[in-house]
């Protein structure tokens, strides 16, 4: 089977797929100096060969589209076909970034639209589509805040406060941006612990960053006072949209008073996750932080009637925090989050947050019947929720780790483990609105029989997976230690 | 209800599974005063309605005979690409955390790192950044950790695409970084080799050397290379990957080769949509590995020896390393370079090197095209890949609308009179004739 | 060499295997006087010159805003449909023969019958036949195989579609099979139950009734089936499958249902493609399922006992029974009867029933928009259910082309004066009100 | 996994996809009677689980794109990806056939430079596209040959003469055109018996279909005198072009005399099997029976200088047989052919008949080598061969169909098996041009592994397939007995 080998094991010298390459006419004309003495050690091998070696690849993934993928955190809904065609279209594709706007209106009219909905879905003033992602929405939405700042003339706000149950990126983007993080304690029903926050605020905050519903799958409660807290002291707040799906139509970031937002459209907007991205994360922001928006921004204008549209950058955003890719943003993958929102509208945007979190705590309320220990039982789960599987840890010493290996085996995804670190032997997850009931029950039959497993034969568990569902032969668990220990980058034959 | 599975009947189980009487109390932990009502937005519309309306706007958009490049490039896409990119289990993945079940992704991956290596000429590649601007900053980043200098000092040609410098600045202005302009010369359009000298007490971090350039002139990097190296400044080499069909790869500038390389990956069998999604491209060399930003895959093996692909050096990335992160980056761009892989391995070194020769020449075939009429001149001397600057007796800006009025994207307007003109191997000596007419008959309108 | 993988190298070697000095050596069988010289073709193009190629040829065509049915219908095609049917896996394997290596194609087939069952009401069907009109002619030759009578008389009512009758009569005339025509009444425009009696002692073997007819009429299926079945004929339904979303199907027609069900598969999922590849479907009651022409996919298990799906039956068809074989059909429609499996999958029995709704609301309001216009209406009387034919005061065919000069296709012309017109749910109202709009102006201009 | 249920397992009643159905806006008028009382029984599922279930089945078919597929007589060679996309591209698809010429000048272009270009190929004088498949271009092919000596008042000719090695086909499109069948025997070498068919004909004989190179997979040497022996008594000559691949740019059935061809397109123009079709069958005819071609054609006329296309049908055409279905053809199956054979040009012709002649004697060459026995020693292969299995049949009681099902197992289709009958235990081998050196390597590595097990442990391939490299656990060797003697044809709840 090509796809148990590595591509370059296909290649033979001299092959080539000549139907996709012009035939050069005549010797090149730059120096030597300038060119490459051997051919790039690209494979040599046919078309026919690419395609088996990649379609029989495909088939070594779960996805979506083949399983029930819980992942937390993640958002895995059905990602709708149409939003693929509709994106492809040829006048879609074909377009240069660098055409003038009149080549280009039918693209600009929808990312208008979009953005309009994207501020009303978030009850924010403004949105700019341009950041590729989520840690890019969210480095937007910190530079907007450390622009405001400065262009109060408010330089010795040098400390970002993030909760410790935030995921990685929160850190990672105030320290790019040149803050100094301060974690802020959880207390142990998952929402912020008011006294840490209270003892770190001051007047070196420059503000807040929270997810809310929080990574811990549960709402922050006290939102309203945790926000007054760091507006009192001047600090602005920055609300982590990862977890929008959890209450699109039920509540909103702008009516709770965050400053800043991100949005991933590869979650709740179900564009898809293409194994890694892309995504794109627009930013949205209430009203004093609109002017630091970074470029560019559709914007509309009346033309003998006629609605035109064309960007806003450069000389028309003085204040921005400037261009972050070299065009205009994830455009193809905006286009599939507008086809999206315009097939939901707005009750339809209720009835995700409604059916997602249906799904959650009806799968919460049958794991714990099944006697699975959750993580904050005093709670409503939001759109996701944890299991800890510390009292399994301690009882067969099977861990999280071992059950989701053994759920591969049942043909589900796992969901995701050890994040957020707070809760030991956690495990996060987030089923969607797009699963049906069925499904959701097969899950917990599936999470039963492996801690009966467990219990029985618990070497079966540790050493899963056994036999993944899937084409050309699984393997079994690998070592991740001597991938890193001994890392092995590419291909070297042989 | 669109997209959702649950009968009414099925609601009914689920709420008395969990205990509460109806939807609504699932949300009784947020406060009232912050509910909402459902959002008002354009009404909904099935699919039938929005792939109508969709199609319409498409239409009114694209379809032009373009000669615009400019970081962004039209490319024959081999169709198989897209087609096996866009199946659902590559399209409808999470990036690979379990290991075991997205084999497909990781060997992708792992594949794709091994083609930009060789590509490159370098002996490490990561898995993608978002494109090829900020993983130019995400090189500069990079170079600042690498550096043992004090002084985070970068030296950039005034050569780089100026959207490229913009992003560079907003996405690293914050680590106390300094931007150096390099100045280039005015009649070849790229660094002056002879005045290198003049940065020897700059105290320079690294230097980024673009090939070829924005004016799609071909630099000295040899010269530059080893004169970087030689006053202990790394080199960050940003070029065009198509071009590394035929161009000497980074990998073997100078003596040593540059210690970074980076660029915008659409060129590889991406489609110009509008801007995105492409993908950013990062390779070094093996001692910086731990500085490199992003995804990388690695093989490894199961208990019982068999071949399988991990998501490995992770000790870098925030989910573990958090404000220590050597970057923020989480999604990164993963389908585009399934995409990118696969029309590598179609290609081939050979497919690869044909297409680049018949960019070049096809550049050259409309450079001598559009010279040929009179007030069309090419501004700079020396060697380009297959873009070229010319300098044009009439207003570009006005040139450009008459172009494009007679279904011609003319290019890029980068002053008064100067246009950045490119022409790929997907056009076709009519295509290059009929600009020529065209613009040969708007300049000879004016002369009378 | 396009889609050739040997390298020069590789020939030589296996040349040498086989111990032969050139690749002419191979042809050596073949008599010196009808060797040929390779066929002169228009020149070979690259992928890249053969897709602009057809782009543009692919740009005159279609398009339009179109109201014509007769046969073939424009529904809205989830895009599910087809992104998964063009998988490799349904688009390049061949006939499930090897059952084991198979089950995709063999389940979506048993499922594809399942649902062309349940549709029709009739016990079992087939895997798919080429089209509508020669499944009908299938239909004819199995109902002569399953009748008793001597004479093989078929009866057909002037409301079936003529490229039907016209096809049966291509196909089967060889069979010493007669034709006979049946009249409907001009009033309705479908058979006339009244003069039924006539046909008594016409010793008919089979009937074929059309449902909806070819004029869009809505036939007495039970009272035509009861009075074939009293004189001992077989009934032959010929059913729009997208009208089973809400007509009653040919198994319930009468007292006892109809003997076959058969029609043109297209309106489930196929698109209008200048005609094809579409698909016919053929069910029938289980007593006569050892005349079912076509493949058949049963459900079976292996050694241990698990279910799977195999070929079955083929002792019918012709790679077993040769020149004895209920037909010599080999290659069907199969990709088409995925495409179809996962349209009805999608829609459902709501979504289908509302599908089928819309059509028949939406033609209603053009009869009544296009009806208001003077010089224009209604030919028959009676019920319809997606298509009516129109009397004209003027030339369709210059009705005709005055329309399609304005972007629409206005139907299709059956004579002098008269217009068949359909409408599906893909029109809305602003397009039935345009076609109102022009037709009034067309029609209003002649007036003055 | 959903691809282990039946759809109709995943129903739940009252479940919808609202997105692709307008909601009635009022009531039904038609009467009751024409209504159907209960909706139709389909399955009731959202479109996740439809896209979840019709992936997942898809997973578990081997195919072109995944393996290697050495069906003889079926030609499975790669199956170019850009077809596909040309071929659904909107304008083509769009179309509806009844529309005016106007609106289709590109697709006509298209088909009539098609037909004059198989024209070319195949070496005769006329084309008609619109033969569904190989079995209609047969019937297309021999209606002609009656409508011929009907026309000629020879109205005797009630004989069809076929070779015992034809092809099912050939037979029950010749009955099914009202003839007689009379069958030719072959030669031990592989050749049509001339002493048979000189006993067989006479003025009963309306002609002969042969297949060359025949199903036997070698080249038919005496042709010339079969054809004469036919054409001497008044009889056509009908090519069967299935096996057209083997000798495209070598030689062409024109040449050799025949009267009629069909050309399966989805063999040698490569377009797409589809797990059973749609394929194309056009004809082929010598001027003598042009008259004759089934309709529509295209024909083609100067316009003020511009080229103009519309179709001949009816009134045009008085000789012909007529129209074999509602509208034209396959379309979008002549379409990929067009793409197909456009970017082959003449010499790619050759090289398609050359290299796939050459992959046929390489395999035949190494499997020979490696002790299997071939059919027909003394012969060349054309584009496929035969092996029989006897001596292994004999020797470890383990046959054909055994090696089949364990090739499988090794991640191969099987090659067709038990057809032409005339070779016991026979394995009809048809690599094609598109598999690489590498490729045929690996395959006769498995029959020899296999013939291997086959001595040391006969259970282990009789008892195949075991582990076929499928997703979502494939099966293992199925019952086809049980299966048609208790058909279960369709789904019944449980
Ligand atoms: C809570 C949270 N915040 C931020 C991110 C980062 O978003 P992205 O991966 O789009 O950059 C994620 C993504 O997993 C997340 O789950
Ligand atoms: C020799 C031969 N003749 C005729 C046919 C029939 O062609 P089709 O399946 O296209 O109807 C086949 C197909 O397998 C064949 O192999």
């Amino acid at each position: 089977m090509s796809g148990d080998r590595v591509i370059f094991e296909e290649s033979v010298p001299g092959r080539s797929n000549s139907q996709h390459a012009p035939t050069p006419t005549g010797a090149c004309d730059l120096p030597q100096d300038f060119l490459r003495a051997v051919p790039p050690p690209l494979p040599e091998v046919s078309e026919l060969e690419v395609v088996r070696h990649y379609t029989q690849l495909s088939q070594k993934n779960f996805s979506v589209d083949t399983q029930f993928y819980p992942l937390g955190s993640c958002t895995m809904k059905y990602n709708p076909r149409v939003c693929n065609s509709l994106a492809m279209l040829p006048g879609f594709l074909s377009r240069h970034p660098l055409e003038p706007v009149e080549t280009g209106q039918g693209l600009l009219a929808t990312l208008y639209e979009l953005q309009e909905m994207l501020a009303e879905v978030s009850g924010m003033a403004g949105v700019s589509l341009t950041p590729m992602a989520g840690a890019q929405g969210e480095f937007a939405g910190i530079e907007m805040i450390r622009a405001y700042h400065h262009n109060n003339g408010d330089v010795d706000r040098v400390e970002m406060l993030v909760p410790d149950a935030a995921h990685g990126t929160n850190p990672a983007t105030a320290a790019l941006c040149g803050f100094r993080v301060r974690e802020i304690a959880t207390d142990e029903n998952g929402d912020l612990d008011l006294a840490s926050l209270k003892e770190a605020v001051g007047p070196q905050t420059a503000g807040l960053m929270l997810t809310n519903p929080s990574t811990l799958g549960v709402f922050e409660r006290r939102v309203e006072e945790v926000i007054a807290i760091v507006h009192e002291v001047g600090g602005l707040l920055y609300y982590d949209g990862a977890n929008l799906n959890a209450i699109t139509g039920r509540t909103r970031p702008g009516d709770m008073g965050f400053d800043a937002i991100h949005i991933n459209v590869h979650k709740t907007f179900s564009t898809p996750h293409g194994g890694g991205g892309p995504g794109a994360g627009p930013v949205g922001v209430s009203e004093r932080l609109k002017p630091f928006l970074p470029t560019p921004i559709v914007t509309c204008y009346d033309s003998e009637d006629i609605k035109k549209y064309r960007w806003l950058s450069g000389i028309n955003t003085p204040h921005s925090i400037g261009q972050l890719s070299g065009f205009m943003g994830n455009i193809g993958v905006l286009l599939r989050a507008y086809v999206y929102l315009r097939m939901l509208g707005g009750q339809g945007m209720r009835r995700v947050a409604d059916h997602a979190t249906l799904n959650a705590n009806y799968l919460l309320a049958k794991l714990t019947a099944a006697g699975f220990t959750v993580a904050f039982p005093n709670r409503r789960a939001s759109h996701e929720f944890i299991l800890t599987l510390k009292p399994e840890a301690d009882n067969y010493s099977v861990t999280a780790l071992d059950f989701a290996k053994r759920l591969l085996d049942y043909g589900f995804y796992a969901p995701t483990i050890y994040f957020p670190m707070l809760v030991p032997e956690c495990m996060l997850i987030e089923p969607t609105e797009t699963e049906s009931k069925g499904e959701l029950d097969r899950f917990v039959d599936a999470m039963v029989a492996i801690r009966n497993e467990a219990i029985e034969d618990p070497r079966l568990v540790k050493g899963a997976p056994h036999n993944i569902p899937l084409s050309g032969a699984g393997v079994g668990r690998l070592d991740e230690t001597q991938a890193a220990r001994k890392p092995d980058l590419k291909w070297n034959e042989e | 209800m669109p997209f959702i599975p649950h009968t009414p009947q099925d609601v009914e189980t689920m709420l008395a599974t969990i205990g509460v009487s109806g939807i609504d109390d699932l949300f009784s932990e947020i406060p009232a005063n912050i509910r909402c009502e459902p959002p008002k937005l354009l009404p909904p519309l099935n699919e039938m309605e929005i792939s109508r309306l969709m199609t319409q706007r498409a239409a009114l958009d694209g379809g032009k005979l373009g000669f615009l490049g400019a970081g962004a490039y039209e490319h024959h896409i081999p169709a198989a690409v897209w087609q096996i990119t866009t199946r659902g289990e590559y399209y409808s993945s999470y990036t690979p955390y379990q290991a075991e079940a997205s084999q497909g992704t990781l060997q992708v991956l792992y594949e794709f790192q091994s083609m930009i290596s060789g590509l490159t000429a370098m002996e490490v590649a990561n898995a993608s950044l978002y494109d090829g601007a900020s993983g130019t900053a995400e090189a500069v980043l990079m170079a600042v950790r690498c550096s043992r200098k004090k002084a985070n000092r970068i030296a950039i040609p005034t050569t780089v695409n100026p959207v490229t410098i913009a992003t560079i600045r907003a996405l690293v202005s914050q680590q106390g970084i300094e931007l150096i302009e390099m100045l280039c010369t005015e009649e070849d359009g790229r660094v002056d080799t002879e005045t290198l000298a003049q940065y020897n007490d700059e105290d320079i971090t690294a230097i980024i050397i673009p090939q070829p350039n924005f004016f799609g002139q071909l630099e000295d990097v040899d010269i530059i290379t080893d004169w970087a190296h030689s006053v202990g400044a790394l080199v960050i080499g940003m070029v065009n990957p198509m071009a590394l069909g035929i161009l000497k790869p980074p990998g073997e500038w100078g003596s040593q080769g540059a210690d970074i390389a980076c660029g915008e990956g659409q060129p590889l069998g991406i489609p110009l949509s509008s801007g995105g999604p492409y993908f950013g491209f990062l390779a070094c060399q093996k001692k910086w590995l731990r500085q490199l930003p992003g995804r990388i895959v690695g093989r490894t093996q199961d208990r019982s020896g068999k071949r399988g692909f991990v998501l490995t050096m992770q000790t870098r990335e925030q989910h573990i390393r958090r404000s220590k992160a050597t970057s923020n980056i989480c999604t990164n761009q993963g389908l585009m370079t399934v995409a990118a892989t696969i029309y590598m391995a179609i290609m081939g070194p050979k497919g690869l090197a044909n297409v680049a020769y018949a960019c070049h020449e096809n550049s050259r075939q409309l450079l001598d095209v559009l010279t040929a009429i009179p007030g069309v001149e090419r501004l700079h001397k020396g060697h380009f890949f297959h873009e070229f600057v010319l300098k044009l007796e009439l207003p570009v800006k006005d040139v450009l609308q008459e172009l494009l009025d007679r279904g011609i994207v003319g290019g890029l307007a980068l002053a008064e009179n100067y246009l950045l003109v490119c022409a790929t191997e997907t056009k076709t000596k009519e295509d290059i004739d009929s600009y020529g007419a065209v613009l040969a008959d708007i300049m000879g309108r004016s002369e009378s």
